[in-house]
């Protein structure tokens, strides 16, 4: 088994990762323009109310003692306050992360639904008229902006048809379930699209392949030679691209959190960046990259576990 | 003649360009006879792999059309036969074994799941029942340790293993035909020798008949009852395979016949005089080098030892042969000689210097030496003509003044014998033979003292092997170059080096002048490979049964 | 009875009064806190809350309420020590964004269990108005010290009509009845959601699709398609707002009044009016709202007439004037009116560069003066003028909104008129101040604005007075 | 053997039929380029001209695509944003490409530290959600088109880089590549001469479908209210802006959409003829 022995070792490589992201996080949002203290005071501050604000966060100390600050918190499993919420960042990203969660993982689903039936088709087809309007109805779905085919599937199906919530999120298991209906349709239109045009390519690759050759050599059928030799070879590429688009994907929540209502990080994110709401943003940045890493590391034993080649 | 089990008519397939119709197959016609094996050769591009699957109906593209002829197989048409029908036929009658089993074989699937496909599909047998046929399969066609093994995937195993799951997978559905389009290719003499006569096993023990397609006349004349030859999409000759070769009534067989290497007979001492004198300074001087390569990960560290302590010398003009199986360290050795590798201890001496001394001597190496690479397609810059990639190397060797260089590039070609047109050619558009020679000549644009020649010639017609052969034979006696040849067909290095070297493991097992070598063999791998080349003589059969090792399956492929 | 769901852009970000700023905060306090004292639905007058009744000094120092019988939502009783330790935290707490205004209390005490005296350090005519602010409300001190900061923070005790139940972060705030309310006979709701919708088109599809009852901040684009529809209800309530056009004073030509002036006569506020707030804003003339206490309607209107403006500007010495406009981003109404401006502006021969920024950063340029105009607006808090007045024309700390506009005889007025405890008297000084900025142009009055709202039909009584409060005690759905 | 040898096995009109997508697609951009060139010609109103008189009126003969809310002709501004947008995927795309290739193809081609340096600095950069340094970037350095190319420029380079360097890591250790070893070129002319233009199809190909993806970002930075400055035509903040309008007056937002997505479909066409032309597969 010791092609998964990277499972050992790899979590290690996290660790500089992650410890870049906090610097440039950190870096990165006190050098915008704009204080927090303002921010959270609005018009009627005034230059004392200010500097106590400034103050009681630490935000007058220099950005080297902030940063050891945030570092000797973080070592202790927190993250500080916020300056908005006035309560534990941690806290507060444990209230938010659950709509963000189960919104990427049911559009990662979905999109998976889709792109491999639709690259099946595409790829089976190659070159007749459903590839053609796959293709085209494909440029589409990459081509419209995610707050604009939102709002359409909104009006369509929540306000037309009447037949899903239009925004939020739910109590239940079947209401959440229900309202991350349209969020998740509206990343996977975009995704989808993208993954089922490599695993069209790779499919397309597939069925010239001298395996499949092989495969209908032996009397195989071409459903057998599609299903069981050609997709499987054709998942790993998807697996990746789909990996490294995964960053992309949760930074793109925030679009569709917003459109959607979901309360989730994403929003809390835009919001957390237009008040200076420093701790959160880092706080925030920090779990989108753990997520992307770990997702990434996932790819990787997926990759691992489709592909016996593979070693990591 | 027994009643044909196969009999193939007119069969005429066509290529539907837009320039029109292009035949590719011409009124072919053939028949198969049962238990019977066919030996199909013709050079490349005469239509044999395009023969083999008409017969079951793949054709590689949907331009190829059969337009004509018969296909009968026991007595029932295929041409015409229904898809539905063609799914029993493939692989249920008529079982196919492909060139490369690398590419034919599924990466991601279990060997023995390959097998069981097949079994279940066509013999409709449930899950256990299956696989038990299959480690049957599995432990016929070789392999040491077939419950185990079934589970194995392609990439663990070595070549050979390979192409014996392959042929168990071609064997799943019990065909009663076995088409096997070049099995053995690309694979070396010793593994080739147990792959032929695994087939020849099988066939005696299943009574198969077998259609074997091939480039070597040495193995159609050891395997084969008959033989058939195509040329140019036609079949021009079809025979029994003593007489074939006794009389060859077609310019083409002749050819092939002639231009087939054989080791000769006797010894041919002409050769040794032109050893030069002792005393001089070897232009090579390699001393116990050691080539370690470090592999696995991080908890679980290993190293081949791809060269272990060889030392070996070779003089100014002399044309020294290297030769042994896949993996002994040929190219390994090469890359270290000309500075490509690190060495992990020995030394190198080029022209008495040693080359890790310093840039200088590596800049002095790259100036007189140069290598001609196996692959001539991968060996070649695809985005550079062959024109600009010989100006580069006459440029950024800075020999010849730059106002030359043009006239230069032309001259190089002709010393390859190939036309000036092929300055503005880029490789795709070249075949194996013509990339080759420009291999060459960008080697020769070097103006080297010393030619690494590693395996050029192992992915060529037989043919196009010939005239390279002869043109290296040709240098080295005018430009008195010295060479070092590598190569695992001893026919070819037998007819070209004065001394030759074989490795095997790493180490050189025994060195000498070629045509002691190769009639006394002193050592027993030597002897083994010697024995494994087959022979164009129906009558000089193909290694005695005892040498067969059983095969390992240890190799985990690099 | 029922659940009113009400849509808004963003969710809450604490129930501690003292330790936010944003409307979004304030607006939801209200219907959880009581006050002392209550600004009733016009937005003009005070009326009794918590505080039965009230008197005030002779020499205005001294304050003297007088608590009513009313409970917590906890059950129990509100007593002058809640009161004496609300006031005082907002004073002395080193989290309180709100000290400023209440610095001015010497000393909070409960005399009786149900009087509480204030003393004032000096005069000051607001005050009252003050208690008013949302920020005044009224905690429980046996609440807050065994719940903790944080926690009440979170689902405080109050003595409003609705208490917090459930705060789902980033979505809803969900508020039941509270039993204990004093005036627990006039709610006919049996809670509220106040739920985050933070995209405009979809918070108007929720009311639309029946989702929501109600939704608040209806785009003015959207008031005309929301009235067509049957089952809806657009409230336009009027509202304490007006937009403005800040000018940086000390930015060369612009210290000139006539340049100023020219300005104000080069901007169509009809046409902002027109186009950005689709016809329902106003044009604005004074900085005191329109409707709000001492508004002096026949404030100087300055006529639109770009050919003058560009002779004034031409006898200014400034005819060639290019302007730094900076932009809040993410603000639709903001922005178009950037486009609008920049147009009108161009045809009286000035230059306007638009510089988009986000908006705390908008924040930062003004307070550093590194603009030249700058569009803003400004809701009132309390009923009285004096705090936008203070901030505006009184020379406080804030540089006079950051247009660092300079005019001693407007700050004496203004310091004279927040001591002046005569109404007719007072209620002159604001006239004066009115006409003086105007005459100054301290800053281009844009337009006043609506509070716009929807409902659903079935919704009754929803209503928004001109400081913004809900009053969520009334509604009634049916 | 032969196989290597025959080029894609392909007739004449099966080569037709993939030159045909790529023609499409260089047709396609020509016209918006085309637009681009002659916006001043072609447009029928001033772009950014407000007229009081024609606001939110729906397509007509006067205005084939409308007008917004401040009465400026839809037409018009889809045209002038031709000029921005094309500029936008452009330069979107360039700097990227350069940076990404240039750092891949050194990365891939030495290998050990540099790579394993390399390889960290990617994945920081692909684990930092991309929008917090879209945003921060674009507050620190203000908004406006500049910041956008520098902030894409910072994250984008990474696909590019990634793309290449796989390539460089299997090309490095192609005959060609040790053969021009022994052949004594300069490691610079081995990376950028010999190696690069083989490995950087694939990252071509790829940049017509990230010069989509960029057109993207632009519009939901704009929706976030970051995007170009007004009153600027631009697709991305014609369609955020028209959001406001989007059940009243759908033209607002359809036809610069509309506009993006056939800018998208050429890229995508050329981007598959070109892969088809190389052999590669994204
Ligand atoms: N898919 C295809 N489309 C068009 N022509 C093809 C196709 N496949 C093969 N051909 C042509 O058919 C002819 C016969 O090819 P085939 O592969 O049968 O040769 P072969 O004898 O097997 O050669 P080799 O020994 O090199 O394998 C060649 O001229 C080749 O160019
Ligand atoms: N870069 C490398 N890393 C690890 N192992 C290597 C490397 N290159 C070669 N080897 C190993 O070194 C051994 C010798 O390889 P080499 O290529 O020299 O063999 P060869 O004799 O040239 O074989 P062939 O006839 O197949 O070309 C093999 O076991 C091979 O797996
Ligand atoms: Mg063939
Ligand atoms: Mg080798």
């Amino acid at each position: 088994m010791h092609r998964y022995k990277f499972v050992l070792y790899r979590p290690l490589q996290f660790l500089p990762v992650l410890f870049g992201i906090s610097v440039i996080t950190f870096i990165l949002v006190r050098l915008i323009p704009g204080d927090p203290a303002r921010v959270l005071l609005g018009t009627r501050a005034t230059p004392e109310a200010i500097a106590r604000i400034r103050a009681q966060y630490g935000l007058d100390e220099p950005m080297l003692a902030q940063y050891f600050y945030f570092l000797r918190n973080l070592a202790d499993g927190e993250m500080g306050r916020s300056i908005l919420y006035k309560i534990d960042v941690l806290k507060l990203i444990a209230t938010r992360i659950e709509p963000t969660l189960t919104l990427v993982l049911c559009s990662v689903v979905l999109s998976v639904l889709i792109a491999v039936p639709v690259a099946a088709i595409a790829a089976r087809n190659q070159g007749r008229l459903a590839d053609q309007v796959i293709r085209i109805v494909s440029t589409f779905g990459i081509g419209f902006p995610p707050f604009w085919l939102g709002l359409m599937l909104i009006i369509l199906f929540s306000v037309e048809l009447a037949i899903l919530p239009v925004s939020g999120y739910g109590n239940t298991l079947s209401e959440k379930l229900a309202h991350l209906v349209l969020p998740s349709l509206t990343v996977s239109l975009s995704l989808s699209t993208v993954l089922a045009r490599s695993l069209r390519a790779a499919m397309v690759e597939g069925l010239k392949s001298d395996v499949a050759t092989a495969a209908r050599a032996r009397g195989m059928p071409e459903s057998i030679v599609f299903w069981r030799h050609v997709l499987p070879n054709s998942l790993v590429p998807t697996v990746n691209l789909l990996a490294v688009n995964i960053g992309w994907l949760i930074g793109g929540t925030v679009v569709v959190e917003t459109v959607f209502a979901l309360p989730g990080m994403g929003q809390l994110l835009v919001r957390a960046i237009f008040s200076r709401d420093y701790m959160v943003v880092q706080g925030v940045a920090m779990v989108f990259a753990c997520a992307t890493v770990l997702i990434n590391f996932l790819a990787d034993i997926v990759t691992v576990a489709l592909d016996p080649r593979v070693k990591l | 003649m027994i009643a044909a089990l196969l009999k193939v008519t007119d069969l005429t397939v066509v290529h539907d360009g837009d320039g029109g119709e292009r035949t590719l197959l011409d009124a072919v016609s053939l028949d198969l006879a049962p238990g019977e094996v066919l030996g199909l050769v013709g050079e490349s591009g005469s239509g044999k792999s395009l023969l083999c699957r008409s017969l079951v109906r793949l054709l590689p593209s949907s331009r190829l059309r059969i337009s004509g002829g018969s296909i009968t197989l026991s007595g029932r048409e295929l041409t015409t036969a229904p898809e539905a029908e063609m799914l029993a036929v493939r692989g249920g009658e008529i079982g196919m074994i492909f060139q490369n089993p690398s590419s034919h074989l599924d990466p991601v699937m279990r060997i023995g799941d390959q097998i069981t496909e097949g079994i279940r599909f066509h013999q409709r047998l449930d899950a256990k029942a299956a696989r038990a046929a299959a480690v049957d399969i599995l432990a016929q066609v070789g392999f040491p340790d077939p419950a185990r093994q079934y589970d194995s995937y392609p990439h663990e195993f070595s070549g050979g293993m390979r192409q014996r799951a392959m042929i168990g997978a071609a064997l799943s559905s019990n065909p009663r035909i076995l088409i096997a389009d070049e099995p053995t290719t690309a694979l070396d003499v010793t593994i080739q020798a147990q792959i032929l006569r695994l087939l020849m096993d099988i066939r005696a023990r299943r009574g198969l008949s077998v259609i074997l397609v091939t480039h070597d006349l040495g193995i159609v004349a050891q395997v084969c009852d008959r033989i058939a030859v195509m040329w140019q999409g036609r079949l021009v000759e079809i025979g029994e395979k003593r007489g074939l070769l006794a009389a060859p009534a077609h310019a083409y067989t002749r050819s092939l016949i002639t231009s087939h290497p054989s080791l000769p007979e006797e010894d041919m001492p002409a050769k040794a005089e032109k050893l030069r004198a002792p005393g001089a300074v070897p232009v090579v001087d390699i001393e116990k080098l050691h080539v370690r390569f470090a592999t696995g990960g991080l908890f679980r560290r290993g190293a081949v030892d791809a060269v272990n302590g060889v030392t070996l010398r070779v003089m100014p003009g002399e044309t020294v042969g290297i030769v042994g199986e896949s993996g002994s360290g040929k190219s390994t050795l090469a890359r270290a000689v000309l500075g490509l590798t690190p060495v992990s201890s020995g030394t190198i001496r080029f022209d008495g210097t040693d080359i890790a001394s310093g840039r200088a001597v590596l800049g002095m190496l790259r100036r007189q030496t140069a290598m001609v690479f196996q692959d001539p397609y991968n060996a070649l810059n695809p985005h550079l003509t062959v024109g600009k990639m010989l100006a580069e190397v006459l440029r950024v060797q800075g020999k010849i003044e730059t106002a030359q260089i043009p006239a230069r590039c032309g001259e190089l070609l002709d010393l390859v014998g190939l036309g000036r047109a092929f300055l503005d050619r880029k490789p795709r558009s070249m075949s194996g033979g013509q990339c080759q020679r420009a291999g060459i000549a960008r080697a020769l644009a070097v103006d080297p003292k010393l030619i690494i020649a590693d395996e050029c010639v192992a992915a060529l017609d037989v043919t196009i092997q010939a005239q390279i052969v002869e043109l290296f034979r040709e240098l080295v006696e005018r430009m008195s170059l010295t060479l070092i040849f590598i190569a695992h067909d001893l026919a070819i290095v037998r007819n070209l080096c004065q001394r030759v070297v074989v490795m095997h493991r790493g180490v050189i097992v025994e060195e000498g002048r070629s045509e002691e070598v190769f009639s006394r063999p002193k050592h027993a791998y030597t002897a083994a490979l010697i024995a494994a080349v087959p022979h164009i003589d129906p009558d000089k059969p193909l290694l005695a049964p005892s040498k067969m090792a059983t095969p390992q399956a240890d190799g985990v492929a690099n | 009875a029922g659940v009113l769901t009400i849509g808004r852009r963003e969710d809450s970000t604490t129930f501690d009064p003292i330790k936010t700023a944003q409307n979004i905060d304030l607006w939801v306090f209200a219907n959880v806190y009581d006050v002392l004292i209550r600004v009733d639905k016009t937005g003009t007058k005070l009326e009794p809350g918590l505080a039965e009744s009230w008197e005030v000094s002779p020499d205005g120092l001294t304050y003297t309420l007088k608590l009513r019988d009313a409970k917590f939502s906890d059950g129990s009783d509100l007593t002058a020590d809640d009161v004496v330790f609300s006031l005082t935290r907002i004073r002395d707490d080193e989290g309180s964004l709100w000290a400023d205004p209440f610095k001015v209390m010497d000393t909070v005490e409960a005399t009786d269990p149900k009087t509480v005296t204030i003393k004032l350090k000096q005069a000051t005519a607001p005050f009252l108005a003050t208690l008013a602010f949302p920020i005044a409300s009224v905690l429980s001190k046996k609440g807050f010290e065994t719940l903790g900061p944080e926690k009440y923070a979170e689902t405080p005790i109050g003595s409003g009509a609705f208490t917090i139940t459930e705060w789902r972060r980033g979505d809803r705030v969900i508020l039941a009845k509270n039993p204990h309310f004093w005036e627990a006979d006039r709610v006919s709701l049996d809670g509220i959601e106040w739920i985050s919708v933070p995209d405009d088109n979809t918070r108007m599809l929720n009311v639309q699709a029946g989702q929501l009852d109600t939704a608040i901040f209806v785009p003015f684009s959207r008031v005309a398609e929301l009235q067509k529809d049957s089952n809806l209800t657009v409230h336009l309530d009027p509202s304490t707002r007006e937009d403005h056009l800040l000018i940086n004073h000390e930015h060369g030509a612009l210290a000139k009044k006539e340049v100023r002036q020219a300005l104000d006569m080069a901007i169509d506020e009809q046409a902002v009016v027109d186009t950005v707030t689709f016809g329902y804003g106003e044009v604005a003339n004074s900085y005191v709202p329109k409707g709000a206490l001492y508004y002096y309607a026949d404030n100087l209107k300055r006529p639109y007439d770009p050919e003058k403006a560009k002779q004034m500007l031409a006898d200014a010495g400034a005819s060639d004037l290019t302007l730094n406009y900076v932009v809040r981003a993410g603000d639709e109404i903001v922005e178009q009116t950037a486009v609008l401006l920049q147009q009108q502006l161009a045809k009286a021969g000035v230059t306007v560069n638009i510089q988009k920024v986000d908006p705390s950063q908008e924040w930062d340029m003004l307070v550093a003066g590194d603009y030249d105009i700058c569009v803003g607006y400004w809701t009132n808090d309390i009923l009285d003028p004096d705090q936008k007045t203070t901030f505006v024309l009184g020379h406080d700390a804030n540089m006079n909104y950051m247009t660092r506009y300079n005019n001693e005889k407007v700050k004496e007025l203004v310091a004279a008129a927040r001591i002046e405890m005569d109404p007719a008297k007072r209620e002159q000084m604001y006239t004066d101040l009115q006409k003086m900025a105007k005459e100054d142009v301290n800053w281009i009055d844009l337009y006043y604005s609506p509070f716009i709202n929807v409902s659903r039909n079935n919704i009754e009584n929803f209503y928004q007075n001109p400081l913004g409060r809900f009053f969520l005690e009334d509604v009634v759905k049916n | 053997m032969s196989e290597p040898l025959a080029a894609p096995a392909l007739g004449r009109k099966g080569r037709f039929r993939r030159r045909g997508t790529l023609a499409a697609g260089v047709f396609l951009l020509g016209a918006f380029v085309f637009l681009a060139l002659g916006a001043p010609l072609i447009a029928p109103y001033d772009p950014i001209a407000q007229d009081a008189t024609a606001r939110l009126q729906g397509p007509s003969w006067l205005h084939p695509f409308g007008t917004d809310n401040f009465g400026r002709d839809i037409l018009s501004r889809v045209i002038w944003g031709t000029r921005i947008d094309l500029k936008i995927a452009v330069i979107g795309v360039i700097f990227p490409f350069l940076i990404g290739t240039t750092l891949g193809t050194v990365a891939g081609f030495f290998g050990g530290i540099v790579d394993a340096i390399f390889m960290r600095l990617v994945d920081v950069i692909l684990a930092f959600p991309f929008l917090v340094l879209m945003l921060s970037i674009i507050a620190i350095l203000g908004p406006g088109l500049a910041s956008f190319y520098i902030a894409i420029a910072l994250v984008g380079w990474v696909s590019y880089a990634r793309l290449i360097r796989a390539q460089m890591l299997v090309l490095k250790n192609h005959d060609y590549a040790v053969a021009a070893v022994s052949l004594g070129f300069s490691r610079m002319r081995i990376m950028f001469r010999h190696l690069l233009p083989n490995a950087a199809a694939g990252s071509v190909v790829f940049a017509m479908s990230d010069a989509v993806l960029v057109l993207l970002n632009g519009a939901a930075i704009s929706y976030l209210g970051l995007g170009v400055q007004p009153p600027v035509a631009e697709w991305g903040v014609m369609v955020a802006e028209g959001q406001a309008f989007v059940t009243t007056a759908w033209w607002i937002t359809l036809f610069p959409g509309l506009a993006i997505v056939t800018l998208a479909f050429a890229f995508s066409m050329i981007g598959d003829g070109l892969a088809d032309l190389f052999g590669v597969h994204e």
